[in-house]
């Protein structure tokens, strides 16, 4: 038998001055199964509670009514004094009638026929409350950081700092990612590996980071607190505990190819580390140009290998691993900018990419640092930048601004400034966007230094001579302007990772129409996915500069401890439900979950005397977080949201109508 | 007249000698020129194998029953529409493909057996014959034109070659229509009150006896909510009001998901224009959704995806 | 004393019905969009062609019938009655669906426990029987003992003849209602020519039921239920358009603090018909509850009052989509070919 | 609630999603703005869960108006239930009016928490429509 208290708030005048309290009361002592009604001054203050608490007590109460103010506001403190009254907790509805009724309407008689109006609505669905109960879920503590860039490296730090284990996953032969390609950093032009290569060590060495580089995540199962995870640890060929990673291996190699590194600038043999400062420090066999992969011969390395290091035999290796949490740090890649055939990239080699100037003023680079034409080798005396290649261009590019172009063209007008006496610079922009600390300044140097800025696009780039005609416009002259170049450097866009879906897939998060990954909320879930217990950092989730994307890699940390802070995970009772008998395993419901909390079992019913076996929907009450969504796609009503259930709306809505 | 017809009969008797086949659901022929649904388990039944226009298009549905509990494979005969209805119960996990065994044969489509008594007298048999209809009614034989006989969903049929078929017979015999949508902009084209009007006189005729639902393909949930007590979705209480909510509720459960059989309304003992709800929803779920054909079943259902740049009307 | 008889032109049949509706409502069959129907008559002609697609009992046993109202209030519960049955003039219904009230009549109205609405609307209505001059395709009224001229169940008995109706009473309150709308008299061999034409019809299907009600007794495990109800798609159709179907449900309308308890129809074709709480049902399947229907009009009823419960009015012929029929399923059972 | 035919105010059931709407009708509270008190909120978790059966519920019941309310697309609490929802009233709003339902009775308005103003206007904008339509009869249950 459901024993119903009803407690009115007069919120001292808020409510009281607009509806009548009294009258309310009487009329609610006449709803069904009401046999209890109190008003009070203020129904949340501790005597108020208090009250609540004795007549739940005195009055068998086993449901109970607060109309009042709104359950945003004090929905938690009346559960909080349902639960000291030993009542479960979720047997409350609030009748919102301050801010949805005392406070927006001033006739007295309106005010009162509609709070009563929402009191018989909280009534009605109290009756069908259900007492429910928070389940627990055990938390792994341990950390699958993916992508070993600086954002990467940071969360992995964070996280590791704090006591917890972490996995780094890196699927290039070392960490780094593509800071380790810079040379200096805006607006400060500090050395980027100066800053960079520390982090990276402190991450190798750290006793909780371990580092598993030349490694892909394959396959990415369970939830929150308990993620399976595969991963597929690729051979390098090298037993790396033997190496001492002296170099005599990829000196011998006879094997050569483009170095990616220093983006096909410089070469590398088949056994390599991609630059210097690699971390781990030790080679792997690119097996694709090994000679002895390919031939079955040569194994040159093997014989000056003092170490014995070299093992051609080794196998790819696939671990499954279990996880607590997940960061997802995989970064960004170049626009393919060949779409813009009119600059001439491919065909004029003095036609280069931001991050080719970055590597040819390298001091590690391929040029040692010395910028010089890709063609003839000579110093450049005039460089054009081109800004927006591929960015805001919904034509031919992507539609969004990358962000952090504006900043390192600046800084390249600076360095050439810097390296090369007299040298006239020539950037082409629509906007020059510096909105960070110390930006605007950055930018007003280049421009004090020399660098003249031109407002306008690059229509066209061709070779005269052996220079480079760069022809655009000089949108606020209104005139043509025509430089003779002798390099030209596109600001390409910042795009995501060609195979980020395939991962966003893998670990059950959403993308955005550009291939970034989405989080939680764009303002106040920032790092957080829709997937519980998956956080991003970086470039995969929208272009970065590196401070933000630290700060991201940080932020992203500070929630994989806050989720480890916690032995076990609460998570809130108002989810959905399966009535198994009800439901027929079409599964329509699967695809409207956006924490991928549906997934099938197989259940066995006696029917007439067979035995059917079928399948049925399950929810992951763990990753389900009560939207509901899921609830109307399935006819039967066998998907069912606890506290929101179809019978309660139901009953709300023929409550709330007369 | 129809020269796949043995060749039909003699891979169905082939089909029932393999082992681990449980049923073969097709027609026989029935009494009054009717052509019934049979589930031929033996081979030697192969021969009373029939396929003609009095046969009703009603066969998918049959798999449910015939699956539960059992393991065995399934051969359905299926024309245009009864294909698609098993793709229908295959989308919908209801049934596993392979368990099938899709026989498709050409549909000449289906006909108006209570026109065709109404104009003939007592009917003794109908059969296709190329484009025409031979039918054997009061003791004549009549050729008639099929458009003036047949079933009012047949007319504008999209899909009467069956798709995704183990095998087939027969060659097509009436090309693809698009569907007509001139009865649903109609319909749009009153003022409202009148098209309440016009739906309110439809609906106090429904008797509640769930045919439009037992036939329907996409109708295949193993309880339906319009049965459930509690929560009571739709009430008990026989009125027009909740009438209209068993028909609302039916059309938006079927949205997105119907195979236009149009069997809803071919069954309808009261002459309510089910398919009419149908027609309304696949045109707008095509319009809004950008979905190519309505009624082929996709990989997921229109209404269980998106896409951000949908249609905005609620700002 | 031969019963007078009287003659409705065409031409005047409206003016009779209005004079009809002046006291009481009159229930007739009507064209609604091509599907003719029993409704009130309010003006509009009646469509008196052929058969109603839903039976007559519709007017005796409503789809939805109000037992009482209820009114909840603290400690108590206060009860409020069905309204009044209104007298009614039940025109034009065909003699198969009126044959079908004698049936029901035995059910409801004999024995220990009565149906009392059902007696309240047999009471107040009056039913003015249409004599059948042509046979719908799928019309066996004559294998199960009704004719196409059969005056079982009316008052009065309306025997077409050309464009005119010749009406002839068959109870005393049939008698005394012509009477009272002042018609024209009929000639006695415009009547007998009318009534001979009705009689001598030939109805289409031809089975016999007495040779089946006498074998279902040992057939209760036959396999034919199970081959035969697989072709069943479980719908009502067969129930709910059939003059001798009763079967009802019990529910209480809730609204809020108040509501009704009504019956409704309810089919034994329908899975949750014999649900039980707690989820037993002792007809699981398709097979059981169609042998139940069929069992039910062959032999239960047949040995309780010595007749099947049908009246051969062929609806389920024309409309079960399975073609799984009353007809049909005698003939199965070697009640003819 | 009809008090006689001069005074007689439309009766607006609004499900409003917990995150914005009702936020947003939580605002218009504390922040004073009046709005005609027709309107009867129900709160839901996200516009996702409102199944379209709701809304003819409500009209059987008594109702002159319903309103979805939910968070902008792009702003969902759960990210995607009001693209689903999104869908799903672009269809019923289509098909109740169909069925010959007027076009103004079932509203769908994007309210977020921080439009307390949109919705004390929809709700008056709303109220004044159903005004001019007069009482909703259409699909509603009679007195039993």
């Amino acid at each position: 038998m459901k024993r119903v208290g009803v407690f009115l708030c007069w919120c001292g005048s808020n409510i009281a001055a607009t509806v009548d309290v009294p009258a309310l009361a009487e009329y609610a002592a006449k709803l069904p199964n009401v046999v209890y009604v109190e008003q009070n001054k203020y129904t949340c203050s501790e005597p108020g509670q208090e009250q609540i608490r004795k007549a739940i007590a005195e009055h068998r109460l086993n449901r109970v009514v607060v109309a009042a103010c709104s359950p945003r506001m004090h929905e938690t403190t009346f559960r909080r004094t349902l639960a000291s009254a030993s009542l479960n907790p979720y047997l409350l509805e609030m009748a919102n009638v301050r801010e949805h009724c005392s406070w927006v309407h001033q006739d007295r008689a309106e005010a009162t026929a509609k709070a009563r109006a929402l009191v018989r609505r909280a009534v009605a669905k109290v009756q069908l409350a259900r007492p429910l109960f928070q389940s627990s879920i055990p938390v792994n503590r341990r950390a699958l950081v993916i992508g070993g860039g600086i954002a990467g490296i940071q969360a992995a730090l964070d996280i590791a700092d704090s006591g917890h284990k972490v996995v780094l996953v890196e699927r290039e032969p070392t960490i780094g990612g593509r800071m380790a390609q810079l040379d200096k950093t805006f607006p400060t032009l500090d050395c980027s590996s100066c800053i960079l290569t520390p982090k990276m060590v402190d991450a190798a060495q750290h006793e909780n980071i371990q580092l598993w580089t030349y490694s892909e995540v394959e396959e990415v199962g369970g939830y929150v607190g308990n993620f399976q995870v595969k991963i597929r640890r690729r051979a390098t060929s090298i037993n790396a505990s033997a190496c001492t990673g002296c170099g005599a291996c990829w000196e011998k190699c006879p094997a050569k190819t483009g170095n990616e590194f220093d983006l096909g600038l410089g070469q590398r043999k088949a056994i390599y580390v991609p630059f210097p400062q690699a971390v781990p420090n030790k080679p792997v066999i690119d097996r694709d140009l090994c000679i002895y992969f390919k031939t079955g011969r040569c194994r040159i390395c093997q014989r000056f290998c003092t170490a014995g290091a070299v093992e051609f035999e080794q196998q790819d290796v696939v671990v499954e691993e279990t996880f607590g949490a997940i960061v997802a740090a995989t970064g960004f890649e170049q626009f393919d900018h060949a779409v813009y055939g009119e600059y001439g990239y491919g065909k004029h080699p003095d036609v280069i990419t931001g991050l080719h100037l970055e590597r040819l003023i390298s001091a590690s680079g391929p040029s040692d640092g010395k910028v010089k034409r890709p063609s003839n080798g000579a110093v450049p005396e005039t460089v054009v930048f081109v800004q927006c290649v591929g960015s805001r261009d919904e034509a031919k590019g992507v539609s969004y601004c990358s962000r952090a172009c504006c900043m390192y063209t600046a800084k390249h007008a600076i360095m050439l400034h810097e390296k090369i006496p007299g040298v006239s610079t020539f950037v082409f922009y629509i906007d020059v966007r510096a909105a960070g600390k110390g930006y605007e300044e950055f930018y007003a140097r280049a421009q004090e230094l020399g660098a003249q800025y031109v407002r306008g696009r690059v229509a066209r780039v061709y070779q005269r001579g052996d220079k480079l005609v760069v022809m655009g416009e000089d949108t606020l002259l209104g005139a043509k302007v025509q430089v003779e170049a002798d390099l030209v450097v596109l600001a390409t866009a910042m795009t995501a990772r060609h195979d980020a879906q395939s991962l966003a897939r893998t670990l059950g998060i959403s993308y955005d129409q550009n291939g970034f990954f989405t989080e939680a909320h764009p303002k106040l879930r920032p790092v957080e996915t829709n997937t519980a217990g998956i956080f991003l950092a970086g470039a995969c989730q929208g272009p970065k500069d590196i401070p933000d994307t630290v700060a991201q890699g940080t932020a992203a940390a500070a929630k994989v401890n806050n989720l480890f802070a916690k032995e076990n995970l609460l998570a809130e009772p108002t989810v959905a439900t399966v009535n198994e008998a009800w439901c027929s395993g079409c599964l329509w419901c699967k695809p409207t979950c956006p924490y991928r909390a549906i997934d099938s079992k197989t259940i066995s019913q006696r029917q007439v005397g067979k035995i059917l076996t079928r399948q049925v929907a399950t929810v992951n009450a763990g990753l389900c977080q009560g939207c509901g969504a899921c609830t109307v796609a399935c006819r039967t009503g066998a998907m069912n949201l606890l506290g929101f259930s179809n019978e309660q709306i139901l009953a709300e809505v023929d409550a709330i109508c007369p | 007249m129809t020269a796949w017809l043995d060749a039909l009969r003699d891979h169905v008797r082939e089909f029932l000698s393999e082992p681990g086949v449980d049923v073969f659901i097709g027609y026989r022929a029935g009494r009054r020129g009717r052509e019934v649904p049979a589930f031929l388990t033996r081979p030697e039944q192969a021969s009373g194998l029939v396929l003609g226009p009095a046969a009703s298009g009603a066969l998918a549905k049959y798999v449910l029953e015939e699956a539960a509990g059992t393991t065995g494979r399934l051969g359905v005969l299926a024309r245009g529409c009864e294909a698609l209805s098993l793709q229908r119960l295959v989308r919908d996990l209801r049934v596993e493909r392979e368990r099938l065994h899709v026989v498709g044969v050409p549909c000449a489509g289906v006909a108006d057996l209570a026109k065709l008594e109404a104009s003939l007298g007592a009917l003794e048999k109908v059969e296709s014959c190329g484009e025409r209809w031979l039918v054997t009614a009061g003791g004549n034989r009549h050729d008639v034109d099929p458009s003036q006989f047949m079933e009012e969903r047949c007319r504008d049929c999209a899909s009467p070659w069956p798709q995704q078929c183990n095998i087939s017979f027969g060659q097509a015999v009436m090309s693809p229509a698009s569907p007509d949508y001139s009865t649903v902009a109609a319909l749009e084209a009153l003022p409202a009150d009148e098209r309440y009007a016009f739906w309110i006189r439809q609906f106090e005729r429904c008797l509640r006896c769930f045919a439009c639902r037992q036939v329907c393909p996409a109708c295949s949930c193993v309880e339906c909510s319009l049965d459930l007590v509690d929560p009571p979705w739709l009430g008990r209480e026989i009125t027009v009001p909740a009438q209209a909510m068993f028909h609302y509720t039916r059309a938006l459960h079927v949205a997105g998901r119907c195979v236009d059989c149009g069997q809803c309304q071919k069954v309808c003992p009261v002459g309510i224009p089910v398919a009419l709800l149908n027609r309304k929803l696949a045109r707008d779920i095509q319009e809004l959704f950008d979905v190519q054909n309505p009624f082929v079943p996709g990989e997921i259902e229109p209404l269980g995806k998106f896409r951000a740049e949908d249609r905005e009307e609620f700002m | 004393m031969a019963t007078p008889a009287y003659k409705i032109d065409a031409g005047r049949l409206p003016a009779v019905l209005d004079d009809l509706a002046r006291h009481r409502q009159v229930i007739t069959r009507m064209d609604r969009d091509g599907v003719n129907v029993f409704a009130r008559y309010t003006g509009d002609m009646p469509s008196l062609r052929g058969n109603g697609a839903v039976s007559a009992r519709e007017h005796f046993l409503p789809r939805m019938e109000k037992i009482h109202g209820y009114q909840l209030a603290p400690g108590e519960v206060r009860l409020s009655p069905a309204g009044p049955v209104e007298p009614a003039v039940l025109f034009g219904a065909r003699p198969c669906d009126l044959a079908a009230l004698e049936l029901l009549d035995r059910v409801l109205l004999e024995g220990e426990f009565l149906d009392t609405a059902y007696q309240a609307r047999r009471a107040a209505t009056v039913n003015m029987a249409l004599a059948c001059d042509s046979a719908g395709p799928g019309c066996f009224c004559r294998s199960v003992g009704v004719s196409p001229a059969g005056t079982a169940g009316s008052d009065v008995i309306l025997y077409p003849s050309g464009q005119a109706l010749l009406a002839v009473a068959t109870t005393a309150r049939g008698a005394e209602l012509l009477e009272s709308l002042g018609l024209p008299g009929a000639a006695k061999d415009e009547v007998d020519r009318a009534q001979d034409a009705c009689e001598q019809l030939v109805v289409p299907v031809a089975v016999e039921t007495g040779p089946v009600t006498a074998r279902l007794g040992q057939r209760l495990d036959d396999p034919y239920w199970a081959e035969a109800s697989r072709r069943c798609l479980g719908c009502g159709i067969c129930t709910y358009i059939c003059p001798t179907c009763y079967c009802f449900a019990v529910h209480d309308i809730n609204r809020g603090s108040q509501g009704a308890r009504v019956r409704c129809w309810d089919s034994c074709m329908f899975k949750d018909f014999l649900t039980m709480a707690g989820g037993h049902n002792p007809r699981p399947t398709r097979k059981e509850r169609f042998r139940q229907r069929f069992l039910h009009k062959l032999q239960y009823y047949p040995e309780q009052y010595g007749s099947p419960l049908c009246v051969g009015c062929g609806r389920c012929l024309d409309k079960c989509p399975a073609g799984l029929d009353m007809a049909g399923v005698i003939m199965d059972l070697g009640g003819g070919q | 609630m009809s008090v006689g035919e001069q005074s007689w105010k439309p009766t607006i059931v609004a499900f409003c999603c917990n995150w914005c709407s009702y936020a947003g009708a939580d605002l218009a509270g504390t922040s004073r703005l009046q709005y005609p008190a027709t309107v009867r909120i129900i709160r839901v978790p996200c516009s996702g869960r409102v199944n379209p059966q709701f809304i003819v519920r409500a009209f059987q019941r008594g109702a002159d108006g319903v309103l979805v309310a939910g968070c902008h697309p792009g702003d969902c609490h759960y990210s995607t239930g009001n693209y689903y929802a999104r869908r799903r009233f672009l269809l019923a709003t289509r098909f109740l009016e169909y069925l010959g339902i007027e076009p103004g009775r079932l509203w769908v308005r994007w309210i977020s928490g921080s439009e307390g103003h949109k919705f004390a206007t929809v709700i008056k904008e709303m109220s004044a429509a159903l005004e001019r339509l007069g009482p909703n009869v259409k699909l509603r249950e009679g007195a039993l």
